[in-house]
């Protein structure tokens, strides 16, 4: 009999656990219902990123910079006088959510444009059914090939790989001298994959030599094995393609097997936690090139900076930059065409020009692909991070 | 009919429809798998990759036509599901879950090394074919199918060795060739679900398929029913649409998805509905109303 | 002609001698009773039948066929049907469905048959039911055909699973300890019952049994058990009479 | 090269192998894959990291790391698993020790975010040369502690009272209650045994690595399972075997094939061993009760 009781018991609670999870959810959808007769009032924007998983990292600053953004458009007095209101979901860095989030956007939410995603891949698939929805899609950060050809509402703000690789390899070889390379290429990250190519093609058309390739993962810690190799290979610097965290502990397993090499890598590698992970070892190691850098003496950037640590008392990265320049410049574009329809104000976006944002002077080219000037060379000194090394020019093709 | 659906209901809730229906797909497999069978497997991401990757690939590569490529899907996943059960299958049940974890990430690593699927950067361009019409057809022929073959002769087989294989033996029934059959059908229907999958995301990576989606299709089949069609059904239809609901405690799905599988354990192992009949809700039923039977 | 020949089987577990050098023969439709005390290795020998272990010494002849070393599976086809010790019903399956899994070995329509319900196995389908039903009838399960086999009562299990192992038409019947945990007045009927059976169904019955009286009743020959040897084998008489069985085994507990 | 490649393999290798004894004597005693185990060993780095970025003494840290993931193994057999025992099949119960694996790790998630952290270097490191070959103190310290705890633990459960109840649990879990040994009892010292040295293990590679994250458990965890099957499940040498020899196998895979394929090589040989040794390098063959 006590079991029997104990059984019932669990199967009423059981229910009652999913009966309040489907009362939850119906208070949930009312929000948008209730909000859908007031769309008019309000400028909806929608967030694409994740704020949990792996690349969480790349979607919490950008939250943040595009919440900073929005509430100065508030301030002073929205777009077009209307209120601008950003919504929020986690996509979890999987493509299955951020199909499923894009559409509830764009058909349930009723948005005006979609800012991000941070990562290639993702934008992707994102782009692919805001395009099919007539909606504008403005990504900040994704760096590989193949979005903006998706079609003639997908936009992306970033310094493109294919612009920064070669002018870093340049100065790789021809400041430096270093002319022996290693490449690391992270086998399970779909942005390293992509980059290596290009810094590989960079090296060998500028008379580099790669003397040595290996792959990690992203997620593993062991990286003893590869390093080993690479001491053995006797390189003047490595080329890692990856992420921040595997670049901390690649750094880390250097310093304690005793190598002393510079690594060079993407804008994957801006990230706070390099420094934080690193320590000594990244300290003037750890060379990357990003559009953003906390120490450009722009105006704007400097306000931004200003705000920004006031704000959440933390220095933004590239990705709240970029967020932030990414609803700028919607918002610039939705008041020159006075529209908020994305078919109407996305003719004004392809047209812009020395845009001075917070995260670089930004230009569409005839292609839609964003050209960004210069490449910042950034590392990490001391207690700052990120320290910028040197500026590129970008000649402007 | 797509377009007609497309004008008359809201793209997200015929999207989430979409995605029910590959998943019931999938979950149906794995419960004949596990659920039927008694055979844990925790590796149907795998064989969702495989029919996802080998239709992809047949579409763009050799312009197939979308049924071929569904067809062509399925039965890469078969093949390997047969291929890797038959040594395995003799393994003793936790053993087995573990092979099947090994073996999918092992398909996991040969995709991120996989040039012509694009490795880490995956594949994208893959004609979106999938639509509600041609996934919930799919689906209805298959849960038509599957309780066709489950009140068979080969399929109550399938029931016997989930519940006692020993005594399955002694009547007669070759254990390692049904189960290896079991296998094979239930890695077909992930291959044909993740046929549908990747022509309707149009872009596949092989991180979409890693540990976690093939926990997710477990906890499908284990909250609804093992072994039972509505059962799974139920599980598909509330771990597919209550996430969606629920965006705003996001965070905490998974945490909810752990206690979900303990509880279930200790309190109903087979799932809300997996040992429930129609039988005995009638009986049930006849007691409650005084009606008798 | 004997229906199944046992010659000096052996079976070893890690040094450990379970079955010694047996040899039996049991001859077509007598009931052979198994006795001996725990661990004698009687239900070891059911599974040295069986097939569930292969001996390690020995060989094993059915009808005249080696039978030694074929898998569980195939000795079923070939006619040899058993029960547990421990009861082994498939809990979660109706009874009805308990025997019709019984009937597995002797029906034929495959995977495509039952999917696609070709007329050829709907055909077998409705034959198994009939059959299965049938049996049920023989032990007044019929009633109880849609019931889950675990939410049955014990004895009613045991006749279940006699009943499923009978699903097979077998020509050979193996009982282990059918009467444990059954009253004075269900062994009766246990008895009754088995005897029936072995005359309408023509069958031959081994039966691996405790209980003296049950064995002594409805055997017609006896073989006995000690630490995996046999040390006596014959009437029930002869054996009740045996010095070395009243000394090893019955000793002072008859 | 070669050497100082074994020594990485060695170094990896004790990490596993102190995560897979865990494995191996809960499966030992009541044959469950207690999939929760990569994530006691997380939370034991966790922990560990408290204690030292607390002020803790880096063995205070230790210790106090081992006697947190005592009570979380026993919290976790007592919630999870002891319901279940006896009562449900064992597919049940791998599913609920799945259920454990994903709550912890989210819940650590939910606490520290998805970020890796550094450790802080707690042990000042050197490195010397032997020979040809570059040693670091640390790979050295990590190497006997390894072994240390391993020997220890053999030796516990070969003389003491509670060991020998434990192998008797492995023979036969009845025929122990039948003995008077409180089984529920055992079980729960057996979880916390190989709790402790997860979060040994934990602490460790935090240590060595500089890094600790959420979901550092679950590869792991799967790494030191196969490794235990490797050596032969159930046995304590097997385990460490098995350990040692998998992290040797996945460096020589890396600095010699390919590292692309890193993770592919752990699943492949647990394969292999089961298909052809299922009972592993040192296990003994179990035969079917019937």
């Amino acid at each position: 009999m006590k079991g029997r009781f104990i059984k019932r018991t669990a199967l009423l609670l059981c229910m009652m656990m999913v009966f309040s999870l489907l009362g939850g959810c119906a208070s949930n959808q009312q929000t948008p219902q209730q909000g859908a007769p007031a769309a008019g009032d309000k400028i909806k924007l929608g967030f694409l990123g994740a704020l949990t998983g792996s690349v969480a990292n790349y979607g919490i600053p950008g939250q943040k910079g595009m919440q900073m953004a929005i509430d100065e458009l508030n301030a002073e007095g929205g777009i077009l006088g209307k209120q601008v209101e950003g919504i929020y979901y986690d996509n979890k860095g999987e493509s299955s959510e951020i199909a499923n989030i894009t559409t509830k956007y764009i058909t349930v939410d009723k948005v005006s444009a979609l800012i991000g995603d941070p990562t290639t891949g993702l934008t992707k698939v994102a782009a692919d059914i805001a395009q099919k929805n007539k909606m504008v899609i403005f990504s900040s950060g994704a760096t590989g090939a193949g979005v903006v050809e998706i079609g003639d509402y997908v936009f992306r703000n970033t310094l493109l790989d294919t612009v920064a690789a070669p002018v870093v390899v340049d100065w790789m070889i021809n400041d430096k001298g270093w002319q022996n390379l290693a490449v690391i290429t992270s086998n399970n990250n779909g942005y390293s994959t992509a980059l290596t190519p290009i810094f590989k093609q960079a090296i060998t058309e500028q008379g580099g030599t790669i003397i040595a390739e290996d792959t990690i993962n992203d997620g593993e810690t062991d990286f003893s094995a590869q390093v080993t190799k690479l001491k053995n290979a006797g390189a003047d610097a490595l080329v890692f393609t990856g992420y921040y965290t595997e670049a901390a502990l690649i750094m880390n397993e250097a310093q304690k097997k005793g190598l002393d090499i510079t690594m060079v890598g993407g804008d994957g590698l801006y990230g706070q936690d390099l420094a934080k992970l690193g320590g000594t070892a990244v300290e003037e190691k750890v060379v990357f090139y990003a559009g953003f850098s906390t120490d450009q003496p722009s105006p704007e950037t400097a306000k931004f900076l200003t705000d920004y640590r006031a704000k959440f008392n933390e220095d933004p990265d590239m990705f709240s930059a970029q967020y932030y320049d990414a609803v700028m410049i919607i918002a610039k574009a939705m008041t020159d065409a006075n529209s908020t329809d994305p078919s109407v104000y996305k003719a004004e976006l392809a047209k812009l020009t020395d845009y001075p944002g917070v995260s670089g002077v930004t230009t569409f080219r005839a292609d839609r692909e964003p050209t960004k000037s210069p490449v910042c060379l950034l590392t990490v000194k001391g207690e700052t991070f990120p320290a910028l090394l040197d500026k590129l020019p970008v000649e402007v093709k | 009919m797509d377009a007609f659906l497309n004008q008359t209901i809201d793209a997200y809730y015929l999207r989430i429809m979409i995605i029910i229906g590959i998943n019931i797909i999938l979950a149906l497999g794995l419960n004949l798998i596990t659920g039927v069978t008694g055979q844990l497997s925790m590796g149907h991401a795998g064989f969702m990759s495989l029919g996802a990757y080998a239709s992809a690939i047949l579409s763009i590569q050799l312009d197939a036509p979308f049924a071929l490529a569904l067809l062509g899907g399925a039965l890469v996943a078969a093949f390997f599901g047969f291929l890797i059960g038959i040594p395995t299958l003799r393994l003793e049940g936790d053993y087995l879950a573990m092979v099947t974890i090994g073996f999918a990430e092992i398909i996991r690593v040969f995709f991120l090394n996989f040039g012509p699927g694009g490795k880490a950067v995956g594949l994208s361009g893959i004609p979106q074919n999938t639509g509600f019409t041609v996934v919930w057809l799919l689906v209805l022929v298959v849960i038509i199918l599957n309780r066709q073959l489950l009140t068979s002769r080969v399929g109550r087989s399938f029931y016997a060795i989930r519940e006692n294989e020993i005594a399955a033996e002694s009547c007669g029934i070759n254990t390692t060739r049904v189960k290896v059959l079991a296998f094979t059908v239930g890695s077909l229907l992930g291959g044909l679900g993740g046929g549908l999958y990747s022509h309707y995301m149009y872009y596949i990576n092989p991180q979409d398929f890693g540990f976690m989606k093939s926990i997710e299709l477990l906890n499908m089949v284990v909250l609804g029913g093992m072994g039972s069609i509505p059962g799974t059904i139920i599980g598909v239809v509330l771990l597919t649409s209550l996430p969606e609901m629920l965006r705003i405690v996001d965070e905490y799905r998974l945490l909810f998805y752990g206690a979900l599988l303990v509880i279930l354990m200790i309190f109903r192992p087979n799932g809300l509905l997996g040992d429930v009949r129609i039988y005995d809700i009638k009986k049930w039923w006849g007691k409650k109303g005084g009606r008798g039977t | 002609m004997n229906i199944l020949e046992m010659t000096k089987i052996s079976e070893e577990f890690g040094g450990l001698r379970a079955v010694d050098n047996v040899s039996l023969s049991v001859l077509p439709r007598e009931i052979l009773g198994i006795i001996g005390p725990n661990g004698a290795g009687k239900t070891t020998l059911f599974n040295i039948i069986t097939g569930i272990y292969v001996p390690t010494e020995g060989q094993l002849l059915f009808k005249e066929r080696r039978i030694d070393g074929l898998a569980p599976h195939d000795i079923a086809r070939l006619g040899i049907a058993r029960t547990f010790q421990n009861i082994r019903l498939f809990g979660k399956l109706s009874v009805l469905d308990n025997v019709r899994v019984g009937r597995y070995g002797v029906t034929r329509s495959g995977f495509w048959s039952g999917l696609l319900r070709l007329p050829g196995g709907r055909r077998e389908e409705k034959e198994t039911e009939l059959r299965a039903i049938e049996l049920l009838e023989l032990v007044g399960l019929a009633d109880k055909r849609h019931e889950y086999a675990q939410y049955l009562a014990y004895g009613e299990q045991r006749r279940l699973e006699i009943v499923r192992a009978l699903a097979l038409d077998p020509s050979l019947l193996l009982l282990d300890e059918p009467g444990a945990g059954m009253n004075a007045g269900e062994k009766e009927e246990l008895m009754a019952f088995v005897r029936s059976i072995r005359d309408q169904l023509e069958l031959t019955i081994i039966l691996v049994e405790h209980d003296m009286n049950l064995v002594m009743n409805i055997c017609e020959r006896i073989a006995v058990l000690n630490y995996g040897r046999k040390i006596a084998e014959g009437t029930p008489a002869q054996v009740k009479n045996d010095e070395q069985v009243i000394q090893s085994y019955l000793g002072a507990g008859v | 090269m070669f050497w100082e490649q074994l020594l990485n393999g060695l170094t990896l290798g004790s990490s596993y192998a102190l995560i897979a004894l865990g494995y191996t004597m809960v499966y030992g005693i009541i044959q469950l894959i207690n999939f929760a185990h990569g994530e006691v060993y997380m939370f034991g780095a966790f922990v560990g990291l408290f204690l030292v970025t607390a002020g803790a003494n880096i063995f205070v840290a230790l210790l106090g790391a081992m006697a947190f993931c005592m009570l979380l193994g026993m919290l976790i057999e007592r919630v999870a698993y002891r319901p279940l025992r006896g009562k449900s099949t064992r597919l049940s119960a791998l599913i609920s020790a799945i259920g454990v694996s994903i709550f912890l790790s989210t819940l650590m998630v939910l606490y520290r975010g998805p970020n890796t952290t550094r450790y802080p270097a707690v042990l000042g490191d050197s490195t010397f040369q032997l020979g040809s070959l570059q040693v670091s103190t640390l790979q050295i310290i990590i190497l006997v502690i390894a072994a240390l705890l391993m020997v220890v633990l053999e030796l516990a459960i070969k003389k003491t009272r509670v060991g020998k109840a434990m192998r008797a649990c492995s023979q036969d879990l009845e025929a122990s209650k039948l003995m008077g040994v409180n089984v529920n009892r055992i079980i729960s010292l057996t979880f916390a045994t190989g709790s402790a040295l997860a979060a040994a293990g934990g602490v460790m590679v935090g240590i060595y690595y500089n890094a600790v994250w959420p979901y550092m458990g679950t590869m792991a965890g799967l790494k030191a399972f196969a490794a235990a099957v490797l050596g032969g499940i159930g046995s304590v040498p097997g385990a460490m075997i098995g350990g040692l020899s998998l992290g040797v196998l996945e460096i020589m895979g890396i600095a010699y094939l390919s590292s692309s394929y890193k993770d592919a090589i752990a699943f492949a040989i647990l394969i292999l061993v089961l298909i052809i040794r299922p009972q592993g390098l040192l296990g003994q063959k179990l035969s079917k009760k019937v």
